[in-house]
């Protein structure tokens, strides 16, 4: 909302466009997650050839192990970078686990 | 995510945020989905038209990614709700 | 325009929000796919070698031919999401031969 | 697309959208152009400074990369022209 | 700005939105150029082996080449396209050597 | 960047302007890195958990990516200040 200047009308309708940003921050960021999940267990489990449309059963289980396995990436390079004190900042991202 | 703590003003604006993320999301899937499957699927320029071959790819690829694709938000979804969890004793 | 609140000179000025912001989402998805094909085709077509800065005859006639089939795919998968029901959202991509 | 319905201020207000939008495109472009460029062209990292060679690679590229893109450009407006037309019967 | 309208309260704080727009501009295309260096380079310098978390000396001077190098692509490319005119446009971009 | 020719309403726009783009490029950053470590040390899906090698590859590209783009950065700014100096005589 900082962006565009504080209009009139929004303000006098009582939101709080502090709390506003950080939410559609956390959304963004959770939704670029998603998607990087998406491509990269995509990457990882789907075989390139097509021969069939169902997700056989060696995909599947493929893919609950690699979003597993993502997750748990997410969370030692987060303390990483806690621990690192690099991430001072970002503390809008309370929802990811992090 | 939670928006318990945010008035009405502020979670119908939310609302809105939220339906044009997903339209926006949804073609992104979309556009995504129809290069992914083009890349794997075409490899043949002598002629323009789609061959029978290159078409059944291109219907398995686009089935097998929306399924992939709801899986993993399965997953997502549960390991985001574990994750956000308060830590057992 | 519905995430920024409605601004009184703007609404006063006679502007559709609803109308302005498909139209907004219809030129972003036809600048996506452009993107794609660009990428897609150069890769399929160009041979990174860069001998010389012209199309010869074979890159183009592959480049036209490349971007007619990414036309079909994307309507192929078009009527797929769509007896699949799972466009009923989309409605606002009506431009790209969906 | 058809703007035709829109009203004077609507029309406005969408060449202006247009116009933000195209510069970004184009700088989206451009260094997208750099990107590729470098990556297929610059391979020795012995020196810092670029060879003979890779400037003439550097230079190819682009050129071909514009004329690439604007060939894409005709016959995107083509097909896209042609699948916004009544169908024929 | 011009994306959203002027509010009566930005116009009237004494804010010039072109200013501003193109300062914005000018700000994603610098961030948009280090993005592509740093994914550049790591895939030209770095070994995805990841014995250790140090960059080694063959590393470091890699990058520190690869970084100049990237600079004078970038450079030939501008000048290329400014003899071209197709930069009539880009006249925003004044910050990164164009 | 020169914005001492803004006024002040316009500094501080730009202050709030640039932020929130620091933010958005460091959350980009994170989610990049996760994703690019993720891809190469992760090749094994017979299991759920983190093997302690790749544990390690994690720990060490993680590393390594923020130390890359520490030295691009300062590369980057130097070189970027060359780029806008006056020319020399």
């Amino acid at each position: 909302m900082s962006m565009f200047g504080r209009t009139p009308a929004a303000s006098s309708g009582g939101v709080n466009h502090e709390r506003i940003e950080m939410a559609i921050n956390e959304i963004d960021m959770v939704s670029d997650v998603f998607n990087r999940i998406v491509a990269s267990c995509h990457n990882k489990c789907i075989s390139p050839r097509y021969a069939e449309g169902d997700l056989n059963k060696g995909e599947s289980v493929c893919i609950d192990r690699c979003v597993a396995k993502f997750f748990e990436v997410n969370k030692k390079v987060g303390e990483k970078m806690q621990s690192a004190g690099a991430n001072a900042q970002a503390t809008g991202a309370t929802s990811f686990g992090l | 995510m939670d928006f318990s703590q945010f008035n009405a003003a502020e979670q119908a604006h939310m609302t809105k945020v939220i339906e044009k993320k997903q339209m926006q999301d949804f073609m992104r899937l979309y556009s995504g989905l129809v290069e992914r499957c083009f890349n794997s699927c075409c490899n043949d320029f002598t002629s323009k038209a789609l061959s029978s071959k290159e078409e059944q790819c291109v219907l398995n690829c686009a089935d097998k990614f929306l399924k992939h694709s709801e899986r993993v938000g399965q997953r997502f979804a549960e390991l985001n709700a574990e994750a956000m969890a308060p830590p057992k004793p």
